[in-house]
């Protein structure tokens, strides 16, 4: 649409500007201050140049923290794409099948994270719950509340549980925006299911699938409140992504310093990462 | 293959209702049922959970809170957005590009990093533990997320239907009102939805910002469990009614869901 | 190749047909010969698509047979037909090059190599796409897309039909006409069935040999253009080919004679049969002219539209366009028209006499 | 009451989309707009109805000078080629919409949207929402919105585009007859000729943002000021070829086709020509045909009409003849040119005969 110039627009603009200004703008300066400086008592402040972002970008700590943050959404992404991408193909395409699987999908999704920390909590535990229960019966040693690699898996598993149906709906969205003349005309050319799929469904999901991508992508990588009620990061730090360990770091042992240029760091990474990944994306749509 | 097609959503959904039933069967025991018998369904079925929620203040105030700073965000962050989201449809302005991009990244924004920054801020001009406080900081991932969503709606009406008005006479405002907002309503819906819904599941922030007045149901959900030595049938009494908002927008939003994203920024 | 049948052809979206009105299509019986060139041409939701799309085989017919050189092919998928088709808007592979796009349906059917390059080179050759044959199809322009559709079907040599549901709709105007003749030129090289779905009867006219006018989901007539321009057999027909349609004039019967407004009109066909709820002459603007004596008018509009007159004239009964030459005068105000007695019938209940 | 546009120019970036304009339309007229997409034909409307402002010029309504005016001020109408209906109102609110702002009295609103429903046959629907009526009837609407109120200038941008042939010709027929009576200027923009002539009145031809010719509708068909008007203003396209003329003699192709004609008054020398496919014919017509042969390539027969393109002299040539003839691809043809109706253009492209 070719779109008319209008510098009054900003009027439009202004409200929206102001009130995510409010919110950004002060505390993102405070973290700003924090992060250049040391504080002992109320308002007495020293400067400390980069003091801190040395510390934390040396800090073993952070080094693993994040190490497991981006393993952690690596895993999620891995099977929360495929998987949602696979649902949304088979699910039905009308009748009431349809909003009998929209309503039952969303549920996960409008759960007030703690809620969902601690559902799952009271779901996994060995000695209570229907999954920890289960899999002791059948043989398994689990319990997340001790082991780590049962405490990644039950995350892992909640993650899954929490947020897949959001690349479902997406996904199902932009299949549904497909004109069936496409997939007549593959019938009419002989494609196979597995062509269809390369050809047609993916290439029209393409632009869904980036939204999903970067959404989950920002959620799984900003993920705190869920594991925190799960597992409390624990056992040890085996499940202490980013976010909890900041927060620990911050409120915990109060060392505001280095938490500040922590954040300042972490915010960065998230940003670069959808930079980077959106430009890759447009730029194969520019091309074709 | 096609025959055992429904076989894949089913299973998943399943795999979905799994948990939820898991903690609507905890919350009609109890605690001491919860801890000594593991079984699939209530032995004893009790109201006595959500009895004890619904007589105390200190619960359902918990809810009604919520609810307060929720509807507030979501009216907040659609308004703002509705006209912002027409002019970057609409107009080219200077720097709306970079402004688009700037509103987005404060999606991007860890709530964790601004959680302490956010509770001076607020606590420094006397917003601490009120509904205002959330619903404002709520606009940080909501507004731009709303802006994002709408401009989708927005920009698949053909802008002739805006010159036809002004033809006819209409005012910008009058038309906006009158003949915009009823034609974009579906996606306003849509917004209206998931603005609710990344406000009603947000805690770090909402439990941050308060304390007593305008604490969140989904905070004095943990703080009763691990005060009290987890009253785990309390807890999931609670948890369960956490869903039942949820539930009930989804419900009436179920078909401008996929129609939203078809539409939007499809 | 072959020839195609259509026995009977009913068809529904609904679960239940209560009335006519229910059907998409009703009662379709159709024979086309091999290597012919056809139209369906009717207004928007008059069921041609629907027609077509059981052609193709990706609709199933609520009743009645479908036959490919006498065989039932019915229940037969569209790859097992080996029918190519032509959508409305070009579909095309993404993110496929030109070539990839020709030669998929080659591939899909386990071609070598070698076979799909030299065929792939000849239809390229043939829609001018030889260029263009490493660029990414969606960059190309709504018609170059247009083609590689069409390229698709002509790239597979035994495809049995081609078939075109509205091809032209996203076309430039200017380039329309390039296509259409391209369309025509293509059908006569390669001497392929070709079943080309439309509301436009200039594009159905010109493209076909046959044409099934199609109305509320019946076929009402099917013709050379020739004879659906010379002699409709519905007043439908009359009125939706030719621009200005036919003139239809509601007559009396008496006798074997009709009249206008009491002036006797003789009329092609005998008349045998008068006992009709409605009665009507149609004659085409072509074949009006103004006389000494005949039937009275008055002159209401005159427009030139550079080749033609169209003259808007007024009887008792009804409006009456006349077509004439822009050299030829025209009267003003009062006057009488003769009707050619070869090209004017008498229709009952909209149905021709004769 | 008159439309001028007086030296009109707009530039958006570098690139002009409407290059000097002056335009002068008169009190109840109908004036199309022709030429192809891009031409230009909706920006200009757009600056005439006043919802885009000219980088350069003026715009003077009823001699005022209404350059400035917001679109609100000016009373305008305009329909589109998209069925621009309000979603949300029924067909009765949406034809009622521009009389309701200006706060006439119900009463009133309700005569007039009766009688204008009347005319554009929408009276049965009048509850009905726009997205339960077919498009004919969508567009009616829209024409019928821009009709309810007494508007000084109707604009309408292709408004027939979008709908199937026959609808087309039914509303093309009826919408001369909407205008009469009625104190307005209208604006017309189309790219199909056959448009501009059954609709008549003024045509200008539009190219690349730059209006080639405007005046009466049959005159610019018949006397294309050059050549570019004469191409917009043909369908099918004209066929041009180049031409040498000495004495009496005239020359086409390479001597292929000679004929002597003492009509034309023009210097000796070489033009192009510009010959309607409709003056040439499988049949003599006129009183001075020629013969031109060709190898058929294509023949098109549409009951009523024969196109038959042919090729001559390395150069593609189109024919159209009524009635119906047939001819097999690759026949020799035999076809006579009425060359009294040829239009000669000099190297400028400019016309030179029929002045």
């Amino acid at each position: 649409m070719n779109k008319t110039i209008n510098q009054k627009a900003w009027l439009f603009v202004i409200p929206v500007f102001v009130l995510v200004a409010f919110n950004a703008v002060v505390p993102l300066m405070t973290v700003v201050n924090y992060a250049f400086q040391e504080t002992f008592a109320n308002n007495v402040f020293t400067w400390e140049g980069t003091r801190w972002f040395k510390q934390i970008l040396r800090s073993e700590r952070f080094h693993a923290a994040l190490g497991r943050q981006f393993l952690f959404t690596g895993v999620i992404l891995a099977i929360q794409i495929p998987l949602g991408i696979a649902i949304a193909l088979t699910m039905p395409k009308k009748g009431i099948g349809v909003p009998v699987c929209l309503v039952l999908m969303s549920m996960p999704l409008l759960i007030p994270w703690n809620v969902v920390g601690a559902m799952w909590n009271i779901f996994a535990l060995p000695e209570i719950g229907f999954l920890g229960h289960t899999l002791n019966d059948i043989g398994f040693d689990y319990n997340f509340t001790q082991q780590p690699g049962d405490a990644w898996f039950t995350t892992v598993l909640m993650d899954v549980w929490h947020w897949t149906s959001l690349v479902v709906l997406l996904s199902y969205a932009g299949l549904r925006s497909i004109q069936p003349a496409y997939y007549q005309a593959a019938e009419i050319d002989g494609a196979s299911r597995w062509a269809v799929f390369r050809y047609i469904e993916l290439p029209k999901m393409k632009k869904v699938l980036t939204i999903a991508i970067l959404l989950r992508f920002m959620d799984s990588f900003m993920i705190y409140t869920e594991p925190f009620v799960l597992t409390g990061g624990g056992p040890g730090n085996a499940t202490a992504f980013l976010s909890i360990d900041l927060v620990k770091m911050a409120l915990g042992q109060f060392d505001l310093g280095p938490a500040a240029a922590m954040s300042l760091i972490y915010f960065f990474i998230v940003l670069l990462v959808c930079w980077v990944f959106y430009n890759l994306m447009m730029r194969n749509e520019t091309q074709s | 293959m096609k025959k055992f097609k429904w076989l894949v959503p089913t299973i998943y959904i399943l795999f979905l209702m799994l948990p939820i039933y898991w903690l609507l069967n905890m919350s009609f025991k109890t605690t001491t049922e919860i801890i000594n018998t593991y079984s699939l369904w209530p032995q004893k079925f009790t109201f006595e959970n959500y009895i004890t929620i619904f007589t105390d203040s200190t619960w359902y105030t918990g809810y009604l809170n919520s609810i307060y700073y929720v509807v507030m965000n979501t009216v907040l962050s659609v308004a703002a957005a509705l006209p912002a989201a027409y002019a970057f449809s609409r107009y080219k302005f200077l720097g709306d590009k970079h402004l688009f991009f700037w509103l987005l990244t404060n999606r991007m924004a860890p709530p964790a990093v601004f959680a302490l920054p956010f509770f001076q801020f607020y606590s420094s001009i006397n917003l601490f533990d009120t509904h205002v406080a959330v619903a404002l900081s709520h606009c940080l991932f909501n507004i731009p997320l709303a802006v994002w969503i709408l401009e989708g709606f927005i920009s698949a009406v053909p802008k002739e239907l805006d010159e036809t008005a002004y033809v006819d006479g209409y005012s910008f405002w009058r038309f906006f009102i009158k003949i915009f907002i009823p034609t974009i309503v579906a996606g306003i819906g849509v917004t209206m939805f998931f603005c609710f819904m990344f406000s009603w599941v947000e805690l770090l922030l909402a439990k941050t910002l308060t304390a007593v007045a305008a604490k969140p149901i989904a905070a004095t959900m943990t703080r009763t469990a691990s005060t009290s030595g987890y009253e785990l049938g309390l807890l999931a009494a609670a948890g369960s009614l956490t869903i039942i908002p949820g539930a009930i927008v989804i419900y009436f939003v179920r078909n401008y869901i996929a129609k939203g994203f078809a539409l939007g920024r499809v | 190749m072959s020839k195609i049948t259509l026995n009977d052809l009913s068809h529904s979206y609904l679960d239940k047909q209560n009335s006519d009105v229910d059907w998409a299509l009703r009662n379709i019986n159709i024979e086309w010969q091999d290597g012919g060139a056809y139209a369906l041409l009717g207004p928007s939701g008059c069921g041609k698509t629907t027609l077509l799309n059981i052609i193709s085989g990706l609709l199933t017919p609520t009743k009645g047979k479908v036959f490919f050189d006498g065989k039932d092919i019915t229940s037969q998928t569209p790859v097992e037909r080996n029918i190519a088709q032509i959508f409305q808007f070009p579909v095309i592979y993404d993110t496929m090059t030109v070539y990839e796009n020709l030669a998929f349906p080659l591939k899909n059917r386990g071609m070598t190599d070698g076979e799909i390059n030299s065929r792939v080179k000849e239809i390229a050759k043939m829609l001018e796409l030889t260029k263009t044959l490493n660029n990414r199809a969606s960059g190309l322009t709504a018609d170059g897309k247009q083609k590689i559709s069409l390229g698709r079907g002509l790239a597979r040599s035994n495809v049995n039909v081609i078939m075109f549901d509205e091809p032209l709709t996203v076309i430039d105007p200017h380039l329309k006409w390039v296509l259409r003749s391209k369309l025509k030129e293509l059908h006569q090289k390669i001497n392929r069935t070709m079943i080309y779905v439309t509301h436009d009867q200039t594009e159905a006219l010109t493209f076909a040999d046959q044409v099934v006018v199609m109305h509320e989901g019946q076929v009402v007539q099917t013709g050379t253009p020739v004879e659906l321009f010379e002699k409709p057999k519905h007043t439908f027909v009359g009125h939706f080919i030719g621009s200005p349609g036919m003139n239809i004039i509601p007559c009396k019967l008496d006798n074997g004679n009709a009249a206008i407004d009491g002036v006797k009109v003789s009329v092609s066909s005998q008349i045998k049969k008068s006992n009709f709820s409605k009665t009507e002459i149609g004659i085409r603007p072509e074949f009006v002219s103004f006389s000494e004596e005949g039937i009275p008018v008055k002159v209401l509009k005159v427009s030139n539209t550079g080749r033609h007159k169209i003259i808007d004239t007024e009887c008792k009964s009804g409006k009456i366009k006349v077509l004439s030459l822009t050299s030829k005068d025209v009267p003003s105000g009062s006057a009488f028209l003769s009707f050619d007695k070869k090209y004017t019938y008498a229709y009952g209940d909209s149905w021709i006499i004769e | 009451m008159s439309l001028e546009l007086k030296n009109v120019e707009k530039k958006v970036g570098q690139d002009t989309h409407i290059h000097r304009t002056d335009l002068s339309f008169q009190k109840n007229s109908i004036n199309i707009l022709l030429g192809s997409t891009l031409a230009g034909k909706t920006t200009l409307m757009q600056i005439m109805a006043g919802l885009d402002k000219p980088t350069n010029g003026e715009i003077w309504f009823d001699n005022k000078n209404v350059t400035g005016m917001t679109v609100q001020k000016r009373n305008v109408s305009m329909v589109y080629q998209q069925f621009i209906n309000y979603p949300n109102f029924t067909v009765l609110d949406n034809i009622a919409s521009p009389l309701k702002i200006t706060g006439m009295n119900s009463d009133e609103i309700k005569k007039k949207v009766g009688e204008v429903s009347e005319l554009l046959k929408l009276s049965g629907m009048l509850n009905k929402k726009p997205h339960e009526l077919s498009g004919g009837q969508q567009q009616r609407t829209a024409l019928a919105r821009a009709l309810v109120k007494d508007s000084g200038l109707i604009l309408l941008d292709e408004p027939l585009a979008n709908l199937d042939f026959k609808l087309r010709e039914e509303l093309r027929e009826e919408l001369p007859r909407l205008f009469e009576n009625r104190e307005c200027i209208v604006v017309y923009a189309t790219t199909e000729p056959s448009d501009a002539l059954l609709i008549g009145g003024n045509t200008a031809t539009l190219m690349q943002g730059k209006i080639i010719q405007y005046g009466k509708t049959i005159d610019v068909y018949n006397k294309p000021s050059n050549l570019i008007s004469a191409k917009v203003f043909s369908d099918p396209p004209i066929n041009v070829s180049e031409i040498k003329k000495t004495g009496d003699t005239f020359s086409l192709l390479n001597d292929s086709v000679k004929w002597k004609s003492s009509n034309v008054k023009i210097k000796d020398g070489k033009y192009k020509v510009g010959i309607r496919p409709h003056n040439i014919t499988t049949y003599r017509e006129g009183s001075n045909s020629v013969e031109i042969k060709g190898k058929v390539l294509i023949s098109e027969l549409s009951g009523s009409e024969s196109l038959i393109h042919f090729r001559n002299f390395n150069s593609n040539w189109v024919s159209l003849s009524n009635g119906t003839h047939q001819m097999n691809v690759g026949q020799e043809a035999k076809l006579y040119m009425n060359v009294d109706e040829f239009m000669y253009f000099d190297q400028s492209n400019k016309l030179v005969n029929h002045v």
